[in-house]
């Protein structure tokens, strides 16, 4: 019982900071609710058992890239509330859309055949052992390919962003 | 036939006749500038040889056996096959004997003929090959080996036609002459598929005894007589496939003697009389076969009236002769034109070897306007010529007489036929006497340059119209008419050729003796007339045809030939032209091309349609975006 | 295994050739295809020993899809195959005394083009055919496109679009084939073994017959072919016209006749009338072109509608003298087109009219020409008259007044030929000065490997009914 | 220890909620114009299907899925640097991040 009202607790906070993510004027503000969001959505990793994947998300999300939001926010200076605003048509039509999406995804998941899932036999699937086993084994290779779409990425980043002077 | 048997010892022998002339073929066309001079003699020695196999074939053989066999498999599928082999019996015996004898003979003269032109080895090459086809027409033992002769010989004629290829009027007639055989062809080889599909094969034998099955007057077998008739026409020059023939005599004097008068154009007599049996079955054929004939015979004679060219005038007697064979095939008398086929070898052979070397004597000079009195600068030339002349005019006892005279005894019981053929064989005698008495007599025309010229021709031409000319005044008496009471021999010998076509004929319309004598007589009676008309004409009143130019209204008709080559110019070739470009202006260009670059413009026009889509805001696209995976979950949630 | 040689010798000599620059370019191109040659005749031997075992060769590319290399040889493909590498080795020497730019890439991309071709003629599962198809398609373009001549660029565009529109549909035949193939197969033999519902061939028989309608080309699909073949460089045009233009009849007898045979009887009278009409058309066409290798681009079109109607007759004979006639068309139309070549190349035109008198300055070139002119009208012991021969007849066992229509084309043929060789070699030359040398060495060898083939062929014809004649009869009822 | 694992939590309820921050996510993208901000919107998306996919490793007992999970940081992550570094640069030239402006793709 307990495990199911962490479980609302930590929905209602997940559902509600995503919502002030969009909903919020500022992007500053929008990215501190997103941090938010994602500590939640970390608690649900250790409500399910998946403490590798909690504090690297927790370390990869909210340690580095929301860190490298929030100074490109700073950086191009989009703190204050610059952004004009759509009209309320094409806000009504997003909702509307959104909303609908939600909808057929519901309708979807309805029609989706869960389990029965064999009960699982250990518990420990979450944990570091076994992901590690997993990752440098049957996944050695695309990990090590990780490394390369990594460095590619870097180098594209500093490319791009790089101020170009002969112009 | 089953009564051959089959002398196998004569085998190689006669493979050998065709191979020695395609042996000189290869060898004066791939050695011939090491050979030098000695070229033209291998070759002519090599024909002897062929000559001198089938005389011993000839004796051999006679007419009680006959060699019939296959020497490889050309084209087989399935059930069917189609053999490589040769068929020596009667009829090809002669037909040997005629090619490689006139043939020898022709190369003879050539020799002196030829000799001081640049492509003297070349022309002796495209001979040998000549020989060859010819020999392979009418050795084969099926109808695709006489096709391949038959195509072949057209080659020749194609190359030895235009031989001076620098001049595009001969080439002209070259192609014309090939392309016309070619429309032959197509009938014979479409014969040739009714034969192979209905009949079961090709070869003679298969052929001819399979057809014995059908009762007289089938469609089939009319259909196929047709067809191989057109092939005959276009081959042997008949109305209306004839114009080819006149304009061949572009080529050197020789050839016209040889492929133009004496042998190739007999090709289509020789194809009728070896399938006797399928025309025989079939009347309807038969009487048009008889109805060309005569139509050929007296269109013929009758523009040959008014040639002035030497060979012309020969080229269209030919013509006329030929349609005298063709009239005596379709009264069925296969024997009679046959053995015209052979005095007329003789006797054409040797007109156009003597005007060959009239011409020679008078530099190339070909239109008699410009000739006369030549008579005591030629004397040989002259001598021989005037006997060919009365052979050709059917007077006793020169070969044409005989033969002749056997057709129109033949068409007597048609009474229409035997009018036309008699005016026809008379119209020939005028205007051969036309053409000796305005080579040989009176005085000389041409310029004193040209009189200085004048001379005899060197013994290898000489000889040959020596030795012709004996064969034009006695080969007549190899088919003594019955009223002479002595043996047929020419009749007796072919007789197992043709048999099955006599039963299936009935026996022929035989005239008595006396009404036999009286035709001859009558005969001989309306030759000598047109003799004399032509003396008169043209020795008494020493009348010269007048130019070109001066010709008027029905003359003027006759000697432009009744325009047929015009005609089928406008009917045939310039509407072909027009349409060729029609085709690939109109239709190519244009009409599919349209199609072709419609689909590509409307390729292009939905792009640009569709690039209005692209309104190159980001917000829509992403609004699309989520709004068509929506619809795409969708439709796999109400599936 | 020995397919897979086959495929694999004119690669390896592609990528040398990359390599190599200027002379040495052309030299080893015709040792690789000698090599080639070499190893085909070797292959024929055992062929004709040991049949087709010994060329199976299987690569299954995945699984699902069921994707195969499937690499075989019966005696239609061998009879290709042979055509394939006995003509490359001519092809290439005939431009050995031309100066070609970027010869390496020239010859590198030609010996390419050679494993495509084979590989079309030797596999036996469509998605390898395809595959190679397509392949073929990509050298050819990059000749006739950097080598060509005038307007090179919208022509080869044009020729290359729509071909490859007709593949398309081909592709789409095949995907639906493989759809309902039992086991989910594109191997001919299953192809063959389990025909689709009758109801379903005919649209089937569409999709590819317009594919190899366009290679072929029949008319009216043709309107690609005279441009391209007056575009490309000529060893190009030896290429598409000797060869390539094959794969379209080939694959007719391969994957149309077996696979779709109740398509095939639906459409055939359409198909034979289109073939036929095509022989008349292209010949009427051919008659007063001015242009040299335009003229004998059209008499390709005649030819191969020949072909293509023998093949829809759906008879024994019909098939079997297609196969020869292929075999005999190809050799001829190099030889032409190569005469082509040395008049354009000698004279600088390319026209039918304003040449003349070569055969005066040329007489050894003249002779040789006419030969080949010869075997392009199908004169008796020619080569071309043995296909000929047997293609009229099947026409006319399907119907009479077809055939002569079908016939026409021993005319009209003799009309364009001749017309052409005695504008362009008879007579006096039109051209002053004309500066005509006769045959080179190069230029004699090929000639003269083509005139004795075209006689060879013609009188004694066998070798090649030996290697068809016992596949037609599990091809034909 | 097996208190901790919170399985006893239908399924169902995880993929409610993630399927409702995916919608969440969408809406963002759809309303907002701010390119920053919908980058942020992406991040959230990514991540209700990274919950999906934990829950489904957690309740089947297999590891496969966190894996994925994993792989999917390392492409945000990445795809984060990428994009912000674009951004950065179409801001430096357009002097703004509101996605209306960048219509250079009309076609």
């Amino acid at each position: 019982m307990t495990s199911d009202i962490v479980f609302f607790l930590l929905a209602a906070i997940s559902v509600f900071t995503a919502l002030m993510v969009v909903f919020s004027k500022s992007p500053i503000y929008s990215v501190m609710w997103l941090i938010a969001c994602f500590f939640s959505i970390a608690g649900h990793y250790v409500m399910l058992n998946a403490q590798f994947l909690a504090i690297v998300h927790i370390i990869v999300y909210a340690g580095a890239i929301m860190v490298l939001m929030l100074f490109t926010v700073m950086l191009l200076n989009l703190n204050k509330e610059s952004e004009p605003h759509k009209s309320i048509l094409s806000k009504s039509i997003g909702i509307i859309t959104g909303g609908m999406l939600f909808l057929v995804l519901l309708a979807a998941m309805r029609s989706t055949q869960l389990g029965p899932y064999s009960a699982p036999e250990t518990t420990d699937v979450g944990f570091v052992q076994k992901v590690g086993m997993k990752l440098f084994t049957d996944y050695l290779l695309p990990f090590e390919m990780t490394s390369v779409l990594f460095i590619a990425a870097m180098i594209g980043s500093v490319v791009l962003a790089k101020k170009e002077r002969n112009i | 036939m089953e009564q051959f048997i089959q002398p196998i010892n004569l085998i190689a022998p006669s493979l050998w006749v065709p191979l020695l002339p395609l042996l000189g073929f290869f060898l004066l066309t791939f050695f011939g500038k090491q050979l030098k001079s000695a070229g033209p003699w291998i070759a002519s020695l090599l024909v002897l040889g062929s000559f001198l196999l089938s005389v011993y074939l000839f004796v051999n053989l006679g007419n009680k056996q006959s060699l019939d066999y296959d020497v490889f498999t050309w084209m087989h599928w399935g059930e069917v096959s189609l053999n490589f082999g040769f068929l020596i019996d009667p009829l090809s015996l002669i037909m040997l004997l005629v090619i490689t004898g006139i043939g020898f003979l022709i190369h003879l003269y050539s020799i002196g003929y030829m000799h001081h032109d640049e492509g003297f080895v070349r022309f002796f090459s495209y001979l040998n090959l000549f020989i060859f086809f010819m020999l392979l027409l009418v050795m084969g033992n099926s109808y695709l080996i006489m096709f391949i002769g038959w195509e072949g010989v057209g080659l020749c004629s194609y190359l030895l036609i235009g031989f001076w290829y620098t001049n595009d009027a001969y080439n002209d007639a070259a192609k014309k002459a090939f392309i016309m055989n070619r429309i032959g062809d197509l009938g014979f080889l479409l014969g040739m598929f009714f034969m192979l599909f209905y009949l079961g094969g090709l070869d003679f034998a298969t052929v001819l005894s399979n057809a014995a099955e059908f009762e007289k007057g089938a469609p089939l077998l009319v259909v196929i007589t047709l067809l191989l008739f057109v092939g005959a026409m276009g081959k042997s020059a008949q109305l209306p496939l004839y114009t080819w023939l006149p304009d061949a005599m572009a080529g050197p004097t020789p050839v016209s003697a040889l492929i133009h008068a004496a042998t190739m154009v007999t090709a289509g007599i020789y194809m009728i009389v070896r399938s006797n049996i399928l025309f025989s079955l079939a009347p309807f054929t038969l009487e048009v076969v008889m109805w060309v004939g005569v139509a050929t015979s007296l269109f013929a004679a009758i523009i040959g009236i008014k040639q002035n060219d030497i060979k012309k005038v020969l080229a269209y007697s030919t013509v006329s002769q030929l349609g005298l064979m063709f009239a005596a095939l379709g009264l069925g008398a296969y024997t009679s034109g046959m053995f015209h086929v052979v005095t007329h070898a003789f006797f054409k052979a040797l007109l156009f070897l003597g005007a060959g070397s009239v011409i020679h004597a008078m530099g190339g000079e070909q239109d008699m306007r410009r000739m006369g009195g030549l008579w005591k600068y030629i004397k040989v030339t002259a001598i021989t010529f005037l006997i060919a002349t009365l052979a050709i005019s059917g007077i006793f006892p020169f070969a044409g007489f005989f033969s002749k005279d056997e057709i129109l005894a033949a068409a007597f019981h048609h009474k229409i036929v035997w009018v036309l053929l008699s005016v026809s064989s008379m119209i020939t005698a005028f205007y051969m006497f036309r053409l000796f008495f305005l080579t040989f007599f009176t005085s000389f025309r041409g310029t004193e340059e040209e009189k200085h010229h004048l001379h005899e021709s060197p013994w290898t031409m000489t000889l040959p119209l020596a030795i012709l000319s004996l064969f034009a005044i006695g080969a007549g008496f190899l088919g003594m008419p019955a009223v002479m009471h002595m043996p047929h021999w020419f009749n007796g010998f072919l007789a197992p050729v043709v048999e099955t076509s006599k039963s299936i004929l009935g026996e022929a319309h035989h005239v008595d003796h006396n009404t036999e004598i009286m035709l001859m007589l009558l005969a001989t009676a309306l030759a000598v007339t047109s003799i004399v008309i032509a003396y008169v004409f043209y020795v008494s009143r020493k009348t010269v045809p007048e130019p070109d130019t001066e010709t008027k209204g029905l003359a003027k008709w006759v000697a432009k030939k009744f325009y047929i080559d015009e005609l089928y110019n406008a009917v045939f070739v310039k509407p072909m032209m027009v349409l060729s470009d029609v085709f690939h202006v109109v239709i190519d260009k244009l009409v599919i091309d349209l199609f072709v670059n419609a689909s590509a413009w409307m390729v292009g026009f939905t792009g640009r349609t569709l690039r209005l889509v692209q309104t190159g805001n980001t917000g829509f696209y992403l609004f699309i975006m989520v709004f068509a995976m929506m619809v795409l979950l969708l439709i796999q949630l109400v599936q | 295994m020995l397919s897979l040689l086959l495929l694999l010798i004119p690669l390896v000599f592609s990528i040398v050739i990359w390599f190599t620059k200027g002379i040495t370019s052309r030299a080893a191109a015709l040792v690789g295809t000698l090599v080639q040659l070499v190893f085909t005749g070797y292959a024929y031997n055992v062929f004709l020993a040991e049949g087709s075992k010994p060329f199976e060769y299987l690569y299954q590319m995945a699984i699902k899809p069921n994707l195969v290399f499937h690499f075989s040889m019966d005696g239609i493909s061998m009879l290709m195959v042979l055509l394939t590498n006995l003509l490359l080795p001519l092809i290439v020497l005939a431009g050995f005394n031309r100066f070609t730019e970027r010869a390496n890439v020239f010859y590198s991309l030609m010996l390419l083009m050679q494993m495509a071709l084979i590989g079309v003629f030797i596999s036996f599962d469509a998605f390898g055919y395809y595959i190679f198809w397509e392949l073929a398609l990509i050298p050819i373009y990059f000749i006739a496109f950097n080598w060509g001549g005038q307007d090179r660029a919208a022509v080869t565009l044009k020729f290359f679009i729509y071909t490859l529109a007709g593949s398309l549909l081909m592709l789409f035949g095949f995907i639906y084939l493989y759809t309902y193939s039992p086991q989910n197969s594109l191997d001919w033999a299953v192809l063959k073994a389990n025909p689709i519902c009758s109801c379903e061939q005919g649209w089937i028989f569409w999709m590819l017959f317009a594919a190899f309608a366009i290679k072929i080309p029949i008319v009216p699909f043709h309107t690609w072919q005279p441009d391209t073949y007056k575009t490309a460089p000529t060893q190009g045009t030896m290429l598409l016209s000797g060869i390539m233009l094959k794969m379209g009849t080939y694959s007719l007898i391969r994957w149309l006749l077996p696979i779709v045979p109740d398509g095939f009887k639906e459409w055939q009278s359409v198909a034979i009338t289109l073939s036929v009409v095509g022989i008349v058309y292209a010949s009427v066409i051919a008659i007063m072109q001015r242009d040299l290798k335009k003229l004998l681009a059209y008499s390709s079109i005649a030819h191969v509608g020949l072909i293509s109607a023998g093949v829809f007759t759906m008879s024994r004979v019909g098939l079997q003298g297609s196969l020869t006639q292929m075999f005999a068309h190809g050799i001829n139309v190099v030889g032409l087109f190569f005469c082509a070549d040395i008049i354009m190349n000698r004279t600088g035109s390319n026209q039918v009219e304003g040449i003349g008198g070569i055969r005066k300055v040329a007489p050894r070139f003249a002779g040789w020409f006419m030969v080949i002119v010869l075997g392009s009208v199908a004169l008796p012991l020619t080569n071309g008259f043995v296909g000929e021969f047997m293609l009229l007849f099947s026409v006319y066992s399907y119907n009479t007044w077809l055939s002569v229509f079908a016939g026409l084309t021993i005319i009209l043929g003799a009309v364009y030929m001749l017309r052409m060789y005695q504008k362009v070699v008879l007579g006096d030359a039109i051209i002053e000065n004309m500066q005509f040398e006769d045959l080179k060495w190069n230029e004699q060898l090929v000639l003269g490997i083509i005139g004795v083939l075209i006689f060879a062929l013609g009188i004694y014809p066998e070798p090649i009914f030996e290697l068809i004649e016992p596949v037609l009869k599990t091809l034909t009822p | 220890m097996s208190e901790l694992v919170n399985t006893s939590t239908p399924q169902n309820w995880y993929l409610l909620l993630s399927t409702l921050l995916f919608s969440i996510g969408v809406m963002g993208v759809l309303i907002r114009r701010n390119a920053i901000i919908i980058l942020m919107c992406i991040e959230l998306m990514l991540n209700s299907v990274n919950l999906l996919l934990v829950s489904f490793s957690a309740y089947a007992g297999n590891t496969d899925g966190q894996v994925f999970v994993f792989f999917i940081m390392v492409v945000a992550a990445a795809e984060v640097a990428v994009g912000l570094a674009l951004l950065v640069s179409i801001y430096r030239n357009l002097g703004s991040t509101d996605i209306d402006v960048l219509s250079k793709l009309k076609g």
